[in-house]
């Protein structure tokens, strides 16, 4: 290769060159959302359930029965023309009930996974942050809590607030929390002694922040599935909390009560046990699909 | 070569007649088989297959020898003498009239604390001993006059008495066994004396019992079925899985089966015993409601807003009938069914909207209201789904049939009742099973004081009507009387008939004579045979 | 150099940790030493000898089992809360283990700006300009400023922890082991830093190292340490001069040079015998097993340590 | 240790005072009492106050309580009117514990192996594969399943008993339904915090010593991975072991789940209170076993020291 | 004479896929190692030292990480191509590697002693208790106080070098043809890093173990290492024999390493002469020569063109233009005798 002579003439340090900027900036949080938006599986997962919010709102309007209109002489029909997921025993269309009962089930879900997230996460972060009598207090506490029947809680909610929306939430908050604290702790206690921990400390890093910054992120993972596991278990709590009256008063219907009263005749009506529980199901599937997409997403070190 | 088969089966045995087996299931675990203490229809059941009292009920509600071979009734119709036959106890020894003088007595003792204790309060100074207002239990009318002499004073003449003494709360017990065993007392199969067809040979709490034929009963020669497996199975989709899989020979039909098996010829139905009905607090939780429910005229309107025909039909869907009046059909009149000697339909089957809107009016005007000024009213059910359902049944109709709008608030049973005792409620749907096999045992639920009526209905007609039929001595008067009284409590009363309940079930084929009844034990299988 | 005020001091300070069966692993085991405002102290000493420990219990990052740490009149572990905050505003710590002590699910500019957040320091734009000073410093470039610490090599990481401390502007860094994951160009850039910052705005170290050239280089005073003690301490070039303490004396010896023939013809001191361990260390001299010049004594008592010329001490019955 | 260990003895019999005296002032503020019933009157309602000792101040019950707990004795049921508390527990935990133990070594064993197949072939298909059962796991609920598998296999394919408790093929069915849902939870979390691990450093040395795949998995990963499983396996197993209702109800299964429910509905305040006990004791010490499991797990952790 | 070569890497490119694109951490690196020899490789930090370590291995994290080309010859065999099944028989036994980050390079929950035991145990087929004693006396050699007890502590429980120490025992335990060690004493104090440089010459020639040495203390190079490899951005921007590149070398870079090393005999507090500026980022490296923005001596020609490798001797290579006949001569701040 023939170099032409000039170009050997002395140049020197180029310090302009040396400090090319070349990749965009980002937070990391602008960088964990990028990375959820590549991952398709997980944006499906998202779609199905925006689907599924979207149709709790405009769903019911979509035929013409009202979710509570009984007819006695269409009860249990499968799924027809005029009736696209049948009717129940009371000749009600499901299509209706389906959806309006998606409203309660998704409000529960996200509901509980609020509070867990708020209660537990908090809870048990503190707890293991500070270790010693804290942690024993908290954890008696929340041992005496779970030993407790929440039948008994519940009881009382509805002895003293009635029933409705706020005394699910009430429930939930009372109860609901508890399993995530421990496992926040149990990750937070693994977590504390490492040195980065020790390093921000050093930094006069106050609790809190240690606390929210840097250990409660580092536990993202098993939050994400705890929450997950957790909404189909609200929706069937749910169910089982209308039942004894504390939840969405008749003929309201939910995801949980569907799937309930059609688990009872599944031997000669399955539809009415697989509509519900299909649904269940999906928003199950979606939110896990979602929920490691986004552990994947704050995972920095499966960044690409 | 080859290792010679098992053994053959030993030639020439006759093929022993193989035990009859009866197998079904129960709901629950008993909670007490001790004879005055249990109160649950199991223990009942139980109980009389186990125990035997002074007489047996048969098929037709005829009162057949038990215990006792045969009795006199004094004319005064207040004094029976009893006299036993020879019976031994399991364990070998008589069955003396001692054994129910002190079971009598032990029932009433207000220190057994038996919940059913009002079955003893026919009996002199029955009542007056258990709640205290009397201490010597010598003064309550049963006294063994000797080994095989049985005297009992009641205190009112009372025509259901005898078959009373079918019911498990009067059955006999022997002193020296349950001294002996204190508290344990018939908590365990073998803390148990037995005197009646079937002795328990083996009690695995809440998993099964096992009965086996009482040699020693004196009417063991009636009995067919040597062998009785019981599985304790709450949930009723199993017990029919259960059945479906050849484990069980007779089976409740959940309701959605109901249809398959009917249209096969399968299906059976029987009544249960059970009625229910709407019943109102006649002041509501708060006036504004209590305005509405006291009115009779309000409560109408839910008679006739009540398709009770389609209820039954499309959502109980176990041939329960439509009750268009208060007095199970099936009950004692003077000489034949009450239902048949009075026959009544005071509501339609079907729902009447127009007579609803005209009774709605008529109160409403009462009232001086307008139909948009009606406030919620809440109705109370019970948690189970069941109750859910036909709670939303009859939401749907009375808003569609009366423009009237139910607030339905599901809560568990003893809340139920707790709310109920302590009138905080509007309108219930409640029911009532038959202590006895008369009308009383509904009617005198809602006089003034009544220890069951909390609708706050306080009626001296009604109750003067109720309390002249507890004494009349004239057994067609009275059943007149009561009539009376049927008819005036569902023209001003604080309840609505809505249906009266029925089950269906299934049972293999070759078992015959079991009973079903809709008073005291059932199933009731004493007699019931099977052929395989 | 003027006497300045003394920032630091270090009495007697014992860090036990407890290793089960009951045996207490004696870390360090009665400190004694000051550090004057502006200053550099160098501690050295044998791998595992406590440096890193004394270092994490002068910043209070464990409860000393015993003494005490005076810091600007302040006794360190009796701190409230507020006076800790600030404490921690002036005393910071370079780790010596970059990439655990970086907390892996924040970017680089984060873990850096960290410090300026909790202390209220910057904020908006000139937040991110003092991180890209920073990274600049230590020299990285800003773009890796948002990058995850997993995505850096040994060496940069190491930057990042320089950089995170100097964030604060700190009175007072403990440096443990501060360049030992650098190359030597990168060295130099830190330690000149290092440095130029002590001379502007009359910074205060701790510095733990192992490379003793450097050390020596960046020291006003230097320390040695053997087992949970220090046995000698004095001005850098008087011990690197005069070293007294045959441990010492042991140690330079051994410094590799970075010339291969003058390397290959080093002749250094050889220890030989048991190296004794911390977990219930011996009575008496904590070097006796390994020492030439042992006697009797030497195992009978722990030789004082006493000041032998101007600011020179040693602990050694025998010089 | 041992002192710890001591310490929290006494903590958690403390804890389990709070317990009962909580449910002890709890369930009399519940609407009702046992005996309310649809037959009962007020004067015989009294006798029955009056023989359990109902009637007495609640002081004085509490401390009468108390005094029976400590030595043991919950008292009699004041449903199952007969038996003591004691020996209802005794007859049926033995079932709840069997069912509790085959399920919990059911979903713990296959559980961990999802979990763990899962995060090694992370978002491929044996992800996915084991992400669907998990999903089906916890989103139909075990009374459904319990009734598919009853009809599937006891009905249609008549292999296995459809319900009861009285041999090895009885327990198949219920075993299943009741560790399926375990098994979801504990295969996600597994997934999930192995997902952690497999990125850190000393699983490189671990590879660079040639450790096999498995190798590396069994003796680098599981062990850096499981806390979140022990963490949740405390309560759990407290839970399972003591019964579970709807599997016991669907299997008829005469086992102590089914106490749980009843006893609350009929007011059984002896009954609740001593489930309660009986159940918050071994959570307590379910729990006190986690966190000494913690410090094994990982030696950098040391809970309450 | 031909030495016997036991490793040879030839046009090695390793990048790490990141969202912004292609990092490329090595590109193009060629160099061979014989047996019984040592050689060291110097660099910048970030400049791809450890990344092509653990390619040798195979243990570059994959993804993000990938070797897009060229060989590794170990043995005769290219075992780039190698399944991970080969490579496990080849990983530990046959060559053995330090990490550089002792703690995070250590399990936390399993004890040291289990941890130098396990390659034993799967290589040498020893039982759990002979490899336990063996793992002791790995610790003792690499001077652990108290082995027997130390054996059965966690890591974080060990000071910095003690780790190191593990480490180090961990990569010798099953005497390795090939060892790698990536900063091996770095924390180490001088005596014991003596020490283990000598435990590894012993290797080398009792065993004929073959060392790569990465390590920026130019004084364990000399100590220890044969033959050079400087390393820039990447690429190997000079290679030699110690003498060559301590005392001839020819690469700008080369020459500001050895610049910056302090010196005993220095004055206190004196500046240190580091190189200036910072590494381009290997994102997008530029076209010409990859120091060109930092160096004094640049031209034109190294902004644009990258320098193709001029040898200087057998053994000795670099790639700057500065050696092309064109070049302008310039002074060369490094002499016979180290810095001028
Ligand atoms: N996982 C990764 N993702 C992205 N970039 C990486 C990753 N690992 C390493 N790099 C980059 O590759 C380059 C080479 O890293 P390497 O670890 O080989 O450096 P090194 O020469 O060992 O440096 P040091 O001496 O500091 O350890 C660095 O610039 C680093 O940022
Ligand atoms: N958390 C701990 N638990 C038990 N022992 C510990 C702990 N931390 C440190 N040690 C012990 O304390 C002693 C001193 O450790 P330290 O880290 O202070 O040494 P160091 O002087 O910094 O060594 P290095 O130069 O190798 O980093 C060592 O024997 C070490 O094993
Ligand atoms: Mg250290
Ligand atoms: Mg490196």
């Amino acid at each position: 290769m023939e170099i032409s002579r000039e170009k050997f003439k002395h140049v020197g340090i180029n310090e302009e060159k040396s400090q090319a900027i070349v990749r965009p900036s980002m937070t990391y949080w602008q960088d964990a959302w990028r990375r959820l938006k590549k991952n398709k599986i997980a944006m499906i997962g998202l779609v199905i359930i925006a689907v599924f919010t979207v149709m709790s709102i405009i769903g019911p309007m979509m035929v013409p029965y009202v979710h509570s209109d009984n007819d006695l002489s269409n009860t249990n029909q499968l799924p027809n023309a005029q009736h696209w997921f049948g009717t129940d025993d009371l000749g009600r269309d499901l299509w209706a009930r389906v959806w309006m009962g998606a409203r309660v089930s998704l409000f529960i879900g996200l509901m509980a996974a609020l509070l867990d997230t708020l209660i537990g996460v908090l809870v048990g972060g503190v707890s293991g942050f500070y270790g010693g009598k804290v942690d024993m207090l908290i954890m008696r506490f929340i041992d005496v809590m779970i030993a407790i029947p929440s039948m008994i809680f519940i009881i009382l909610i509805m002895v003293i607030v009635g029933a409705g929306v706020f005394p699910i939430i009430l429930s939930f908050a009372i109860t609901g929390w508890l399993s995530m604290a421990r496992l926040v702790r149990g990750q937070i206690l693994q977590l504390k002694e490492q040195e980065f921990v020790l390093a921000a400390r050093t930094l006069g890093a106050s609790s809190s922040r240690l606390i929210l910054r840097h250990l409660i992120p580092n536990t993202l993972g098993v939050i994400i599935v705890s929450l997950t596991m957790r909404i189909p278990s609200a929706i069937f709590t749910e169910a089982f909390l209308s039942f004894i009256g504390l939840g969405v008063k008749p003929p309201t219907s939910s995801w949980g009560q569907l799937a309930s009263s059609g688990a009872a005749v599944l031997r000669v009506y399955p539809y009415r046990l697989f509509i519900p529980a299909f649904f269940i199901s999906l928003t199950m599937l979606s939110l896990n699909l979602f929920g490691d997409g986004l552990r994947d997403a704050l995972d920095p070190r499966l960044r690409k | 070569g080859p290792k010679a088969p098992a053994e053959p089966a030993e030639p020439g045995e006759p093929a022993a007649a193989e035990p009859k087996l009866l197998r079904f299931t129960i709901g629950a675990e008993p909670p007490a088989l001790d004879q005055q203490i249990a109160t649950d229809t199991y223990a009942i059941m139980l109980g009389n297959h186990l125990y035997e009292g002074l007489v047996r009920v048969a098929d037709n509600g005829k009162v057949t020898p038990g215990m006792a071979e045969k009795w006199e009734i004094s004319e005064d119709g207040l004094t029976y003498t009893f006299h036993l036959r020879d019976a031994k106890w399991s364990d070998g020894k008589p069955v003396t009239a001692n054994d129910f003088e002190y079971a009598i007595k032990r029932l009433l003792n207000p220190a057994t604390a038996s919940e059913y204790a009002f079955q003893g309060y026919y009996i002199l100074n029955g009542e007056e001993y258990n709640t205290g207002k009397i201490t010597d239990p010598s003064q309550i009318g049963i006294k063994a006059l000797d080994e095989k002499t049985l005297e009992i004073k009641l205190k009112v003449p009372t025509g259901y008495f005898l078959a009373l003494t079918n019911f498990i709360s009067l059955f006999p017990v022997r002193q020296d066994f349950v001294e002996a065993q204190g508290t344990a007392y018939a908590a365990e199969a073998d803390k148990i004396l037995y005197n009646g067809p079937y002795i328990l040979k083996e009690w695995k709490h809440e998993e099964g019992l096992v009965l086996e034929k009482n040699p020693e009963y004196w009417n063991k020669d009636a009995v067919k079925i040597d062998k009785v497996e019981i599985a304790i199975v709450t949930d009723s989709n199993t017990a029919m899985s259960m059945y479906e899989a050849g484990d069980l020979d007779f089976v409740a039909l959940p309701k959605d089966r109901v249809e398959e098996f009917d249209k096969a010829g399968k299906a059976n139905f029987y009544y249960d015993g059970a009625e229910f009905y709407f019943q109102f607090n006649v002041k509501g939780r708060n006036k504004e409601v209590g305005k509405l429910t006291g009115n009779a005229n309000f409560r109408k309107a839910f008679g006739y807003a009540i398709d009770r025909q389609g209820y039954v039909d499309a959502v109980l869907k176990n041939g329960s009938d439509a009750a268009t009046r208060y007095v199970l059909p099936l009950l004692a009149g003077a000489n034949d069914l009450f239902a048949k000697e009075y026959p009544l339909e005071f509501y339609p089957k079907n729902a009447d909207p127009a007579k609803a809107k005209e009774y709605l009016d008529k109160a409403l005007a009462e009232l001086n209201m307008t139909v948009d000024q009606i406030p919620a009213i809440e109705f109370l059910t019970d948690d189970s789904d069941s109750a859910r359902i036909s709670a939303e049944a009859i939401q749907d109709m009375l808003a569609k049939n009366a423009g009237i709008k139910l607030d339905i608030k599901q809560v568990p049973f003893k809340q139920r009742l707790e709310l109920m005792n302590k009138k905080d409620y509007d309108l219930v749907f409640a029911g009532w099973g038959p202590d006895y096999d008369d009308p009383m045992t509904y009617l005198d639920l809602w006089v003034i004081g009544g220890g069951h009526n909390n609708t706050n209905w306080e009626d001296k007609t009604y109750t003067d009507l109720i309390n002249f039929c507890k004494s009349a001595p004239d057994v067609k008067e009275r059943a007149d009387k009561m009539f009376e009284a049927e008819k005036y409590l569902l023209e001003n009363g604080p309840i609505v008939p809505v249906y009266f309940r029925r089950r269906a079930w299934t049972h293999v084929d070759g078992l015959t004579g079991l009973i079903r009844n809709f008073i005291g034990s059932d199933p009731d299988f004493v007699f019931a045979d099977i052929t395989r | 150099m003027m006497e300045n005020k003394k920032l630091i001091e270090v009495k007697d300070l014992k860090k036990y940790f407890n290793v089960g069966n009951n045996a207490v692993l004696k870390a360090v085991d009665g400190l004694n030493f000051f550090i004057r405002e502006g200053e550099t102290l160098g501690l050295v000493g044998e791998s595992g000898c406590g440096k890193s420990t004394a270092g994490r219990t002068i910043i209070r990052l464990y409860e000393a089992t015993g003494g005490e740490v005076i810091f600007d009149g302040m006794n360190v572990h009796k701190l409230d809360r507020k006076q800790s905050k600030e404490f921690t505003k002036k005393a910071q710590m370079i780790f010596q283990d970059p990439y655990a002590s970086l907390n892996p699910r924040m970017t680089v500019g984060d873990i850096i700006g960290e410090g300026i957040d909790i202390h209220n320091i910057y904020s908006g734009k000139e937040r991110t300009e003092r991180i890209y000073d920073l990274l600049h410093t230590v020299g990285l470039n800003r773009e890796h400023a948002n990058r995850f610490p997993h995505e850096f090599s040994g060496g940069q990481r190491q930057r990042i922890g320089v950089a995170r401390a100097l964030a604060i502007e700190p009175q007072f860094i403990v440096c443990d082991e501060p360049i030992s994951a650098l190359d030597v160009s990168i060295q130099a850039q830190v330690v000149n830093l290092l440095i130029n910052l002590q001379r502007d705005y009359k910074l205060t170290y701790l510095f733990i190292a192992h490379d003793l050239s450097m050390v020596k280089h960046i020291s006003d005073r230097v320390g040695v340490m053997y087992l949970g003690t220090l046995v000698e301490l004095a001005s850098s070039t008087e011990l690197y001069k005069k070293p007294m303490h045959p441990y010492t004396q042991a140690l330079l010896s051994a410094i590799p040079i970075a010339d291969p023939e003058v390397e290959r013809s080093r002749k250094r001191i050889l220890l030989e015998g048991d190296v004794p361990s911390p977990i219930n260390p011996p009575p008496g001299c904590r070097f006796k097993s390994r020492c030439r010049y042992a006697t009797d004594i030497c195992s009978q008592e722990m030789p004082e340590f006493r000041e032998l010329e101007k600011d020179h001490f040693v602990a050694c019955h025998n010089v | 240790m041992f002192r710890y260990i001591l310490k929290r003895f006494f903590v958690s019999l403390i804890t389990v005072w709070i317990l009962a005296t909580l449910t002890f002032f709890l369930v009399r503020v519940l609407p009702g009492d046992p005996f309310t019933s649809e037959k009962i009157t007020p004067e015989i309602k009294a006798n029955m106050m009056k023989y359990y000792g109902l009637d007495r101040p609640l002081p004085e019950q509490y401390i009468k309580y108390m005094g029976n707990l400590v030595k043991g004795e919950m008292g009699f049921s004041l449903k199952y009117k007969n038996r003591t508390v004691n020996q209802i527990i005794r007859d049926a935990f033995p079932n709840s514990a069997d069912l509790g133990l085959r399920s919990l070594a059911f979903s713990v064993t296959v559980g961990l192996i999802l979990g763990i197949i899962a995060a090694i072939n992370h978002n491929k298909g044996w992800d996915y594969t084991s992400m669907i059962i998990a999903v089906i796991g916890v989103s139909v609920p075990s009374f459904v399943i319990g009734g598919l598998v009853q009809y599937f296999f006891g009905i249609y394919l008549k292999v296995l008993p459809v319900a009861q408790w009285k041999s090895f093929a009885h327990t198949i069915l219920p075993t299943f339904s009741l560790g399926l849902s375990t098994l979801a939870l504990i295969a996600r979390l597994m997934r999930t915090s192995m997902l952690e691990v497999v990125g850190q450093d000393y699983i490189k040395t671990a590879k660079a010593k040639g450790l096999s795949p498995v190798q590396v998995t069994v003796k680098h990963q599981i062990r850096n991975a499981i806390l979140p499983v022990v963490t949740v396996l405390g309560p759990l197993v407290a839970a399972l072991l003591t019964g579970t209702f709807v599997v016991e109800q669907i299997f008829a299964i005469p086992g102590l789940g089914r106490h749980y429910v009843i006893s609350i509905q009929n007011l059984d305040y002896t009954m609740v209170l001593g489930l309660t006990i009986f159940f918050g004791a071994f959570l307590v010490f379910m729990n006190f076993l986690v966190d000494i499991a913690y410090g094994f797990v990982d030696p950098r952790i040391r809970v309450g020291r | 004479m031909e030495k016997e070569k036991i490793l040879e890497v030839k046009d090695l490119h390793v990048s790490f896929d990141t969202y912004a694109g292609e990092v490329k951490a090595v590109r193009g690196v060629s160099f061979h190692l014989d047996k019984a020899e040592a050689i060291a490789i110097v660099g910048e930090s970030g400049c791809g030292k450890s990344v092509t370590a653990q390619s040798i291995m195979k243990l570059i994290p994959m993804p993000p990480g990938r070797i897009k080309s060229g060989n590794i010859i170990f043995n005769g065999v290219d075992i780039t191509k190698f399944s991970d099944k080969k490579m496990e028989a080849i990983r530990g036994s046959e060559i053995g590697m330090i990490f550089q980050d002792p703690m995070t390079s250590l399990n936390p929950t399993m004890t040291v002693g289990k941890q130098i035991a396990e390659g034993l145990i799967k290589h040498q087929h020893l039982s759990k208790r002979d490899a336990m004693e063996k793992a002791v006396d790995m610790l003792k050699l690499v001077g652990i106080p108290n082995p027997d007890k130390r054996a059965n502590q966690y890591p974080h429980e060990f000071s910095g070098g003690m780790r190191q120490r593990a480490m180090i025992a961990i990569a010798l335990a099953c005497k390795p043809k090939l060892l790698i060690a990536d900063e091996p004493t770095t924390a180490l104090d001088v005596t014991i890093q003596a020490q283990i440089l000598d435990l590894m010459k012993e290797l080398k020639s009792k065993l004929d173990t073959s060392i790569i040495l990465i390590t920026h203390d130019l004084g364990v190079v000399a100590d220890m290492a044969e033959r050079i490899i400087v390393m820039y951005a990447g690429e190997v921007v000079e290679s030699g024999t110690v003498e060559d590149i301590f005392y001839n070398a020819q690469h700008p870079y080369t020459w500001g390493l050895l610049k910056s090393v302090p010196r005993l005999d220095a004055e206190n507090k004196e500046q240190l002469i580091p190189i200036i500026g910072t590494p381009p980022d290997l994102f997008a490296p530029p076209k010409g020569c990859a120091f060109a923005a930092r160096c004094k001596y640049s031209m034109e020609v190294c902004y644009e063109t990258a320098p193709a490798n001029m040898e200087y001797n057998k053994d000795h290579y670099a790639a700057c233009w500065l050696g092309h006949p064109d070049a302008p001569k310039v002074e060369r701040p490094v002499t016979e005798r180290g810095v001028k």
